[in-house]
């Protein structure tokens, strides 16, 4: 492939103006597991696929949702190991930023900075691109934040968007079934739905990891809670 | 005299000067013929508790004397009866205290030898003492040491204090030495919710504080004496007692961890 | 000498109903020497937020432009309006992460909160422990005389005229006990709406 | 690194770096405050009843007011032991004058001879910082402050001791009506003058922790001198 | 990068820029300034069902008192808080350093972290400053293991005991101890020993004043109990000294309105190729 | 004789006693001998004292001694003319607004104080009493240059003791008037222009560009007050009120004292008129 000729350092571009290890970082994302995130009128949801290739995997040890504050939360589509080091990052940036302002970080500033990391990773020699979107939701000011950021340090706010395997069956879905004046108990509905529609086999309280975020702030649900909202989905 | 910040004696004071065979004495050798006053206490004795009563004045003290951190001498009373009128402890350097004791004993026989019928009065010494004690420190001489004085005067009990510089004042709760920032709290927290305290309540008030003050005060020692003077029982000096001591909870301090 | 005395200097901020003041003298002065009677040492950090920096003459204008840079920048950055609250937190960090070599300025900071109007003042120390009271800080060299005038004179709820007299009463006839501060003063009252500048007559000696 | 901590460590003796060192010191700083108030026929004199050193109360109870005369007394703040010396020997000697005179000293000639007195230990000073207040020889209320070497100064009023510098400036105000362009009823009354006292002591008492417990206050009149004490707080 | 260009947040860690300026002004007699110390009783102990935390609330700058009513109980974790005293600032940094540390390590080990944690980290980092970092700590909370307090001194040595006091009210503070802890006291007989003690500290120590701060924690739940006490009120005045308006002489008025500005906080998205 | 005596018991009573009973004496030196003052059981006061005025914390025993001033004293064709401020701080803290620094020595004799307060009141005062024991025995005033010749060997005995006195006599005696100026280390110099104290160097700067010998008496108090006015305005531990004294051959007279904040405010509205008659021109 020409485009093969540029691609052997990440800071060239090609000729058709394209950073091509990024769009192969978008591929990895692509690849990844499903997640999906909705921002509803009270609250966020964010969702992601958690299957594990044996019986013999410990559930719910490792996580993919991930909160960085009280009040803020994570989950990724792509590579694991990426993502725990961006988790480490939001982490002391989010502290870094309190103990400067005595102030938690706001949701946007979280992300300018998580992506001015991912963008780090793009125009830095030695190294290559996170192969990880991240979605980031939050809550402050009153109200929620979803926000998206990619690979190329490229982020995003959305209603409602799903990312990872099947993403484009995922947006149509929303799409359709995305309505602003969301409950958050119907945005998770929604959310699990949406993880459903590309699921492969029976998705149960073991391998889907819902996270919410509201007044409150961020939390993982428990398994038992899941179990919940599954036995309402048909 | 006093002079700090001048050079140090020279190594070899005293001695024979170079070419010469000996020095006698009192002549001037040096540029020195004054000597340096000790401006530190050697043997130490730590506090001293006193609390004024409804009818009387308690005063109680540890019989140590402490050598630097060591504790060399474990017999030296240092609370007396200096009349019928009056006790006395005394806190700080032991030998100066030796001192005052010696001439406060001189003044009290000749007062007997006088025989006029007339007896000193617990604030004739205090005011006494509080001159001598401002006269040393004036002369940069101090007596190291912090005197409590208690007795009855025109049936009245009476407390007060005097330390190196000649400060003095009074109060019905006097602490000396560490006693000042440990024994006093408790005392003034006792004194507060019952300000007329009976003679036994204010002995176990100041045995409480020894044991307190045995506890935390590295320079204390477990036994102790107590001068007690009272309106209708006359003075007496108690002691050696034994403080009461309760390890129990020993084992609960993991100390450095 | 303390080396925040070099210059001279007095401030005090104090919160009233619904306003802040904030008042410092103006001389600038090498230790008795005075040079200037028009020396700044209170400055606009936002529409209703300043802050005054008594101290080292050096150091205060360094200082002054280390935090109208940062907080400029967050401002950009945010797109919002510091909060007096937040921005006290970083000039508490800026300070403090010079712990082992301070600047020699005890700020003082007077303002409402943007939205909320809510009045707000703290000061100090030079290596940034916030102190925030509900009635009124004091900083510079004359800051005995003025905890001695602000604890009597202070009361709750004085409207922005009373305290202006308050304020203005407080800050001369405490520095005119004091031999290098004074040579005239201003008070600013900070309102929801408006801000007003008075400069005060007061000995020139 | 050369910031000195020194200067501040020694306070605290529970975590302080340096060696415990004792050196005699012939000075102690024992707190308090006296403020001097003169009227036209009489006199108030206040002082707060803490003496302390370092950081302990000695006694929560010591009148710092000394009476020399019918028409005369000294307030005395600084270091307890050089007061005690002073006053007993300014004492003595207004009996001395008193027995070789057969009158009274005056007021003005008190201030005079403390001041001498004072000065005397020109090299060796009392660290006292005294205000002598009294009734003049016509009468009139007059304050007397003093540095610790002796220099004297009348005035109609005076701070002085640990919280001085925090009470001078609101006496100034009130009573020197300094910096005022509308000044309200300026007559000066014994209440006035006895409720500024008790005013700039509660201000003091906050802010200066030498100055606390109680104040005992003394008016002078041609009648007398009148006790009054009052509270502050113990902290 | 931009974070080079434009370093909005500082690199962490002090800064020693000033120092041999301030060690030239120093040696030409210009006393380096005090900083604010709390003088400060501070007190814990363990009683029957957890930890219970005690402070008075003077800052004092020298013989003046800075701050009547400052927090002293600093927030650590929510099973762990810490007293502090020495100077302020640095107690109060040191805590809030220790605290972001401590919630960094929380969400890393998803568990509730262990006071012995905070301790460790705490002298580990004052120990690293050898004691120019004067924070004198009194560290107590309850974790999986049960009730915990730890006194740490400013050069990082440590003690772990059922009852302990700082500060330089800790004398008269622990004089109340000696003569009254006991083993499993309740909380009511645990909340009126600290007041008991810090009361101590207040009225026989001048560097320790104002109210009494309590802090009670327990297995899974805290109670921060600001100005348990009120120790001392301030007197009442005897007169208003409200100034008529016009007694000051005003050589110069200006005005300035502040407007009321309009802030957009939606941020666009951007575009990437 | 009582048995005390018999006892041979005195001895040691003694010894204690006559160590402090001469306190009422010893404490009050200088009441019979003006000159002798206290001697400090260390020696060289001026360099030690710093090192005994620390408590026993280590805190700095602040014993601030009243300071600080400026001063001016001239002759001209109608006497002398003297001006003075009227602060005194302590440390940085502002003792008094309203000090007298001028002294009354006698009617024909006036001393001015900078430097230490203490010191330069307490030594006019002696100086005030020999002069009068002067003119008690010899029927005639003092001389200014014996006067100013006593003050400098009374003062010249503590030297380097710590003494801080800077100090003008003025006064007017058969050889008319006269201005010396006197300090502590023990000059003693005659001069026409002097001004003394930490403001000094403002008060020349004025002092010396309105000097003339031939001012008419308003010219010469102006230019005293508008000096010591700068003075005060630049130096911090200068101010209060401005004090003019004139030295004429039937004695001094106090001419006035002015707030210098009156000055200011008045100089400034010279100024502003002065600056807007040039504008209109």
């Amino acid at each position: 492939m020409a485009s093969e000729r540029y691609s052997f350092s990440l800071t060239t571009f090609s000729p058709s103006g394209k950073l091509v290890q990024i769009e192969y970082a978008l591929a990895a994302v692509a690849a990844g597991a499903p997640s999906v995130g909705i921002k509803a009128s009270n609250g966020v949801v964010i969702a992601t696929e958690n299957k594990h290739k044996s019986i013999l995997y410990d559930e719910h040890s490792v996580h993919k949702v991930e909160m960085v504050t009280q009040h803020i939360g994570m989950i990724y589509s792509g590579m694991g190991p990426d993502y725990r080091l961006l988790v480490k990052q939001a982490r002391k940036m989010a502290q870094q930023y309190f103990l400067v302002y005595r102030e938690p970080i706001p949701t946007v500033q979280l992300v300018q900075r998580v992506a001015a990391v991912m963008q780090e990773y793009t125009q830095s020699g030695g190294v290559r691109p996170f192969g990880v979107s991240l979605l980031i939701c939050g809550w402050d000011n009153d109200r929620p934040y979803l926000f998206q950021c990619d690979p190329s340090g490229a982020y995003f706010a959305w209603k409602a968007t799903a990312m990872g395997k099947n993403y484009i069956n995922g947006k149509t879905f929303l799409e359709k079934r995305y309505s602003k004046d969301l409950e958050l108990d119907d945005a998770v509905h929604t959310a699990i739905l949406t993880l459903k529609e590309s699921f492969e086999g029976q998705m149960t309280a073991d391998n889907i990891e819902v996270g919410i975020c509201d007044s409150t702030g961020f939390r993982r649900l428990e398994p038992s809670h899941v179990k919940d909202y599954l036995a309402n989905i048909p | 005299m006093f002079d700090p910040t001048s050079n140090p004696p020279p190594f070899w004071q005293n001695g024979p000067a170079p070419g010469a065979f000996y020095n006698f004495p009192n002549t001037k050798s040096g540029p020195s013929d004054e000597f340096q006053h000790s401006q530190a206490p050697i043997t130490t004795a730590t506090s001293i508790v006193a609390i004024k009563y409804a009818t009387g004045v308690i005063i109680a003290g540890d019989l140590l004397g402490s050598y630097g951190s060591l504790a060399r001498y474990r017999n030296c009373p240092r609370v007396l009866q200096v009349n019928e009128n009056i006790i006395l402890g005394a806190g700080g350097d032991y030998g100066d205290f030796q001192y005052i004791k010696n001439f406060i004993e001189q003044k009290i026989v000749q007062e007997e030898c006088l025989d006029d019928g007339f007896k000193l009065k617990p604030k004739s010494l205090y005011c006494w003492l509080t001159r001598v004690m401002y006269s040393c420190r004036s002369k940069f001489d101090p007596l190291w040491n912090n005197l409590v004085i208690g007795g009855i005067q025109d049936g009245e009990p009476f407390l007060g204090t005097v330390d190196k510089l000649g400060t003095a004042f009074t109060d019905k709760i006097i602490c000396t030495g560490y006693g000042a920032h440990i024994a006093v709290p408790l005392l003034r927290e006792a004194m507060e919710k019952n300000p007329n305290m009976s003679k036994d309540e204010a002995k176990a008030l100041v045995e409480k504080s020894m044991e307190v003050l045995f506890y935390r005060d590295a320079r204390s020692f477990p036994k102790y004496q107590v001068a007690i003077i009272d309106q209708n029982e006359g003075s007496v000096i108690e002691g050696p007692l034994v403080v009461k001591q309760n390890w129990s909870l020993a084992h609960m301090i993991s100390g450095y961890n | 000498m303390s080396i925040l005395g070099y210059n001279g200097g007095a401030m005090v901020a104090m919160k009233g109903d619904k306003c802040v003041s904030i008042a410092a003298d103006k001389r600038f002065g090498i230790q008795a020497q005075t040079i200037t009677c028009d020396f700044k040492k209170v400055f606009d950090m936002g529409p209703r937020l300043y802050v005054g920096l008594p101290g080292l003459a050096t150091d205060v204008q360094t200082v002054m432009e280390k935090l109208r840079f940062r907080k400029n920048l967050y401002e950009l950055k945010e797109n919002r309006t510091m909060t007096p609250e937040v921005f006290g937190a970083m000039l508490s960090s800026m300070l403090y992460e010079k712990r082992f070599g301070p600047f020699f300025v005890e700020p003082v900071i007077a303002g409402l909160h943007p939205t909320t109007h809510e009045p707000f003042i703290c000061n100090m120390d030079l290596i940034g422990c916030i102190n925030q009271p509900d009635d009124f800080v004091v900083g510079g060299t004359a800051s005995a005389q003025l905890y001695g005038m602000c604890e009597a004179l202070w009361e709750p709820n004085l409207g922005p005229e009373d305290l202006f007299e308050t304020t203005a009463q407080a800050l001369i006839n405490a520095f005119d006990r004091d031999a290098i501060s004074g040579w005239g003063a201003t008070v600013y009252i900070i309102e929801k709406d408006k801000v007003t500048v008075r400069d005060i007559k007061t000995r020139m000696d | 690194m050369s910031l000195s901590m020194e200067g501040i460590r020694p306070h605290y003796p529970d975590y302080s770096n340096a060696p415990m060192q004792r050196h005699f010191s012939p000075y102690a700083d024992n707190g308090g405050s006296v403020v001097a108030i003169a009227g036209d026929d009489f006199v108030v004199i206040g002082a707060d009843t803490r003496l302390s050193a370092g950081f302990s109360i000695y006694t929560r109870d010591q009148n710092k007011l000394f009476p020399l005369s019918k028409t005369t007394v000294l307030g005395c703040a600084g270091c307890w032991c050089d007061t005690l010396t002073l006053t007993r020997i300014l004492t003595s000697r207004m009996q001395m004058y008193q027995q070789e005179h057969n009158k009274t000293m005056s007021t003005v000639a008190c201030a005079q001879m403390l001041s001498t007195m004072l000065y005397y230990k020109r090299f060796f000073p009392y660290y006292i910082s005294n205000v002598l207040v009294g009734l003049d020889n016509e009468g009139k209320g007059c304050v007397y402050s003093y540095d610790p070497i002796g220099h004297c100064e009348k005035a109609t009023y005076k701070a002085g001791g640990s919280a001085g510098a925090l009470l001078q400036p609101l006496l100034d105000n009130q009573i020197g009506l300094k910096n005022m362009e509308i000044i309200g009823d300026s007559k000066l009354t014994i209440e006035k003058a006895t409720n500024i006292i008790k005013d700039v002591f509660i201000s003091a008492a906050e802010r200066d922790i030498y100055t606390g417990d109680s104040v005992i206050i003394n008016i002078i009149t041609k009648e007398g001198i009148k006790d009054d004490k009052f509270e502050l707080r113990k902290d | 990068m931009t974070s080079i260009l434009c370093p909005e947040i500082p690199k962490p860690g002090f800064s020693f820029d000033n120092c041999q300026r301030n060690a030239t002004l120093e040696s030409k007699g210009f006393a380096v300034p005090k900083a604010t110390k709390t003088g400060t009783t501070i007190v814990g102990i363990i009683y029957k069902d957890g930890v219970i935390l005690g402070a008075d609330t003077r800052a004092t700058e020298d013989t003046t008192v800075a701050d009547k009513n400052c927090e002293k109980i600093h927030f650590l974790a929510p099973n762990m808080y810490c007293c502090g005293a020495g100077t302020a600032a640095d107690t109060e940094m040191t805590t809030q350093m220790i605290s972001s540390k401590l919630e960094l390590h929380r969400l890393f080990t998803n568990r509730v972290v262990r006071v012995c944690t905070a301790n460790q980290m705490l002298k580990q980092y004052l120990f690293g400053y050898q004691g120019y970092i004067g924070a004198a700590l009194i560290l107590g909370g309850v974790d999986s293991t049960g009730p915990h307090l730890y006194s740490i001194y400013p050069h990082g040595s440590t003690d772990k005991l059922p009852y302990t006091t700082m500060g330089s009210g800790s004398l008269a503070a622990m004089a109340i101890f000696e003569s009254r802890w006991k083993p499993d006291l309740t909380e009511e007989e645990g909340i009126q020993l600290i007041r008991d003690a810090i009361a101590a500290g207040i009225f026989n120590d001048l560097g320790s004043g104002s109210n009494v701060d309590v802090c009670v924690i327990r297995k899974g739940s805290v109670d921060y109990k600001r100005t348990y006490d009120e120790a001392n009120k301030k007197g009442v005045r005897q007169a208003s000294y409200r100034y008529p308006r016009g007694t000051t002489k005003v050589l110069d008025t200006k005005v300035f309105t502040v407007e009321e500005t309009v802030h957009q906080l939606e941020t666009e998205s951007m575009d990437t190729a | 004789m009582s048995l005390s005596e018999l006892c041979g018991m005195s001895d040691f009573d003694d010894k204690i006693n006559s160590e402090y009973r001469g306190d009422l004496n010893t404490f009050c030196g200088n009441f019979t001998n003006n000159l002798e003052l206290g001697v400090p059981p260390f020696s060289n006061p001026a360099k030690n004292f710093a090192s005994v005025s620390k408590d026993e914390f280590g805190r700095e025993i602040k014993i601030q001694f009243d300071h600080g001033t400026t001063t001016l004293g001239f002759m001209y064709q109608g006497g002398v003319v003297l001006a003075v401020d009227s602060r005194a701080t302590g440390g940085q803290f502002i003792g008094s607004q309203t000090m007298k620094k001028i002294v009354e020595i006698n009617d024909f004799l006036l001393g001015t104080l900078a430097g230490g307060a203490a010191d330069c009141v307490y030594w006019d005062r002696v100086l005030a009493k020999q002069c009068r024991m002067y003119e008690l025995r010899n029927r005639e005033r003092i001389s200014v240059a014996a006067a100013s010749k006593l003050m400098s060997n009374m003062v010249y005995n503590y030297k380097g003791m710590g003494l801080s006195m800077g100090m003008m006599l003025a006064g007017w005696d058969k050889r008319g008037p006269q201005l010396y100026y006197i300090d502590s280390e023990g000059t003693r110099t005659p001069g026409k222009v002097f001004s003394v104290g930490s403001g000094s160097i403002y008060a020349f700067g004025v002092l010396d560009s309105g000097y003339k010998w031939d001012l008419t008496d308003e010219e010469a108090y102006d230019l005293g007050r508008r000096s010591i006015y700068h003075a005060t305005h630049r130096d911090a531990y200068s101010g209060g009120i401005v004090r003019v004294y004139h030295m004429k051959n039937t004695g001094w007279v106090h001419i006035d004292n002015t707030d210098c904040m009156e000055l200011h405010y008045k100089y400034q509205d010279e100024k502003l008129q002065k600056s807007n008659e040039i504008a209109t021109k």
